[in-house]
């Protein structure tokens, strides 16, 4: 897994070592990036890792020799339309709640008969090695674009899962005292130049959750929320989460009740 | 003055010293083989010079655009058009990148003279594009500032 | 193995325009892996676009064209339905085309 | 990596949450799942996040600044002054082109760092500091021109020393890492970034 260089350092593609430009005026500078993010827009190539992800979900794989065709992302078998804006959301079949990324190893595993570390390989892709989970949930996150957010918390378990992942968002600890909440509860707050959202602002939540995943073109890849929140825990000083664990999960499911009503617009493409 | 047309006499001066008549051969047109000594070149001039466009003039035919300021050199979207009649070659250039040249275009009758792509580029540059039409050389240029910053995004 | 480019081609009045986008490294030979050892260069080099039989566009790549290359380009002389083929060959030799049809 | 003033353990800081009332089960679940499934990486370990010290685990307790009883607040206030540490040779000022190198570097104490590795201050990702660098955040405020305003008097260099030293002596649960207390940065660290901000000749004081 090809780790993101530290903060302020992430690396050009093209190797030399990156100088950081002083942005001059800061509100011209924000516009003339508007513009840069625009002409981005027209052909994203997050389009490419839905169509591999469409024909990962249709391919017959795995001891059982089965697609993930049947795979219930919670709407039953087979329906991906509108699955991801229901998610994270609580499987009678597991007795748990679970996101997208933990409901799809889980299909993978079920249906297809892989283990769990076939399921699991290569969550986060690099140059020469590509993650078949990013093309897949690029796949399957397209399929709700355009719909409005709507995560449930009516069943005990999603309460639950909520409101841990709420003490999460503002546990303090490691290093540097951070918790989520230092950098995500106050309007119109920025690291450097980045902007940062707002959680606990409806607006804000809903822009953040229904942008991602997204092909970073820092990285030329597309990285999901499950990256999104293991490089923020990696920048507060947190250790580092297990794949497709119940910790993601709950801060998942935080962050995307927040998001409620928003309408989803994603794999969108970010720097 | 500004930064474009300073840059520009820069280059046109640094060039018109470097003509070596006779040592170029004119690039092949619809050359299906890559043209690797033309992308190693490691200067701008060396590059321009190896395409055979040495004796270029700067044109208003000729627009490069692009972002005034790319968030992330990795991916900065470049833009080429050229108005001038039967233009058939499109070069792009990063001038300040370790090798400058980073696409070319043959042009065929009926294809517009209008190309869009992405490039990387190492840091703030100009980028020019190099035209061919009617057998002449036409050049355009834009600075691009690249700026990185933020946290992990 | 090479994977499928996305290609749209749509006819508006006379002109088509075509934009494709192709899944590929673009390594520039530069970068170095987490060991320290360079990681060599791999990309694509040469890009031919046809209109049925009808060469539209013949571009050549270098290594600093941006990872998953875009590229936009329009035409004069195609109708709905004619069939755009791409092309691409890399340095090492992969190549890989995909066709659309004009909408 | 030091590792100073980490006091609680683990049992203990699982009591003290079991100590609110209402959310008791979230609290004590959220804990638990941490523990499970965080992996310590590097300099970044699984205690360091579960065995929260007091000023930790009261912020985290209180998370809205508003509803935080200001008693609390000045407990916490009072007991990390206590923990401050001024420099042992009594002076207060290093070099600020180190400081700035410190102010400008954003690494140290992440999963992907090596342990030991030496760690930035990452002063701008939060604060404007000097003209010239124009990509700098708003979390925290402006400090252009700190010392220009305020003197080279022994008081303010007391007091800008322990607040970098620990920020939250003079502001309970101050988003700012307790740089010295924690550990992040040492002596001679933070008397560069104390030259940064209050030499005359610094181009913050310009």
């Amino acid at each position: 897994m090809r780790r993101t260089v530290s903060c302020f350092f992430t690396a050009l593609a093209v190797g030399v070592a990156a100088p950081v430009f002083p942005v001059f005026a800061e509100n011209s500078a924000t516009d003339e990036i508007a513009k840069y993010r625009q002409l981005l827009a027209d052909g994203n190539p997050a389009e490419l890792w839905e169509m591999r992800g469409e024909e990962l979900w249709k391919t017959k794989t795995g001891p059982r020799n089965a697609s993930l065709e049947q795979c219930d992302l919670g709407k039953g078998p087979g329906v991906v339309k509108g699955a991801y804006v229901e998610l994270p959301r609580y499987f009678k079949d597991v007795n748990k709640v679970m996101d997208l990324e933990q409901r799809l190893m889980h299909c993978r595993m079920t249906l297809q008969g892989l283990t769990r570390e076939q399921a699991t390989k290569t969550p986060f892709g690099s140059a020469g090695n590509p993650s078949d989970i990013e093309a897949l949930v690029s796949y399957i996150t397209a399929e709700s674009k355009g719909m409005k957010m709507a995560v449930s918390t009516a069943h005990p378990q999603e309460k639950r899962a909520y409101e841990i992942g709420k003490k999460i968002f503002f546990h303090r600890g490691g290093a540097h005292d951070f918790a989520c909440a230092t950098c995500h509860s106050t309007d119109g707050q920025r690291i450097r130049l980045q902007e940062l959202p707002n959680i606990l602002n409806k607006t804000n939540a809903q822009q953040a959750y229904t942008t991602w995943p997204a092909y970073r073109v820092s990285q030329g890849e597309v990285r999901t929320m499950q990256h999104r929140l293991y490089d923020c825990f990696r920048q507060q000083r947190f250790p580092e989460p297990l794949y497709g664990s119940d910790v993601i999960t709950a801060v998942t499911m935080f962050l995307a009740k927040n998001a409620e009503g928003g309408v989803y617009n994603a794999p969108a493409l970010k720097r | 003055m500004n930064q474009n047309r300073r840059d520009m006499l820069r280059i046109t001066s640094v060039l018109g010293l470097a003509i070596t008549a006779g040592l170029l051969k004119p690039t092949d047109v619809f050359a299906a083989e890559w043209q690797g000594k033309v992308f190693e070149a490691k200067s701008l001039e060396d590059a321009i010079k190896a395409l055979g466009g040495d004796k270029f003039a700067v044109s208003k035919d000729v627009t490069v655009s692009g972002p005034d300021i790319a968030e992330n050199g990795a991916v900065v979207p470049v833009s080429v058009s050229s108005a001038a009649p039967n233009t058939e070659f499109i070069a792009i250039l990063v001038e300040k990148n370790p090798t400058p040249l980073s696409a070319s275009f043959n042009i065929p009758a009926g294809t517009e003279a209008s190309v869009s792509t992405r490039v990387k580029m190492g840091g703030t540059s100009n980028v020019h594009a190099l035209v061919k039409a009617d057998g002449k050389w036409l050049i355009a240029s834009k600075e691009i500032k690249v700026t990185l910053g933020g946290c992990g995004g | 193995m090479a994977n499928p480019m996305r290609i749209r081609a749509n006819l508006t009045g006379e002109v088509v325009e075509v934009k494709v986008l192709m899944r590929h490294d673009m390594e520039t030979g530069q970068r170095k892996d987490a060991s320290g050892k360079a990681i060599p260069p791999h990309f694509i080099q040469t890009l031919v676009a046809k209109c049925n039989d009808k060469v539209v566009l013949d571009a050549q790549m270098g290594t600093s064209v941006s990872k998953d290359p875009f590229l936009s380009f329009k035409f004069k002389g195609g109708a709905k339905g004619d069939k755009i083929t791409i092309t691409w060959t890399d340095n090492k030799g992969d190549t890989r085309t995909d066709e659309a049809a004009i909408a | 990596m030091k590792r100073i003033g980490i006091v609680l353990v683990s049992a203990a800081a699982v009591a003290g949450c079991a100590t609110i009332a209402v959310d008791t089960d979230y609290g004590k679940a959220a804990m638990e799942l941490m523990k499970a499934d965080f992996k310590s990486k590097g300099p970044a370990t699984v205690e360091r996040i579960l065995d929260q010290d007091e000023a930790q685990r009261l912020c985290s307790e209180y998370p809205y600044p508003a509803e935080r009883p200001k008693e609390i607040s000045e407990k916490i206030e009072s007991a990390q002054l206590k923990l401050v540490k001024y420099p042992a040779d009594g002076k207060y000022l290093g070099k600020w082109q180190e400081g700035e190198k410190i102010a400008q570097s954003g690494r140290g104490m992440q999963s992907s760092d090596k342990v030991g590795s030496p760690n930035g201050g990452n002063c701008y990702a939060c604060h404007q500091i000097s003209k010239e660098e124009i990509s700098f955040g708003n979390i925290g405020p402006s400090l252009y021109h700190y010392g220009k305003l305020r003197g080279q008097s022994e008081a303010i260099l007391k007091y800008t020393w322990a607040k970098i030293y620990n920020s939250q002596a003079f502001n309970a649960c101050s988003n700012m890492p307790r740089f010295g207390h924690a550990g992040i940065l040492d002596e001679k660290q933070l008397k560069d970034v104390m030259a940064l901000l209050l030499d005359p000749a610094s181009p913050v004081n310009k």
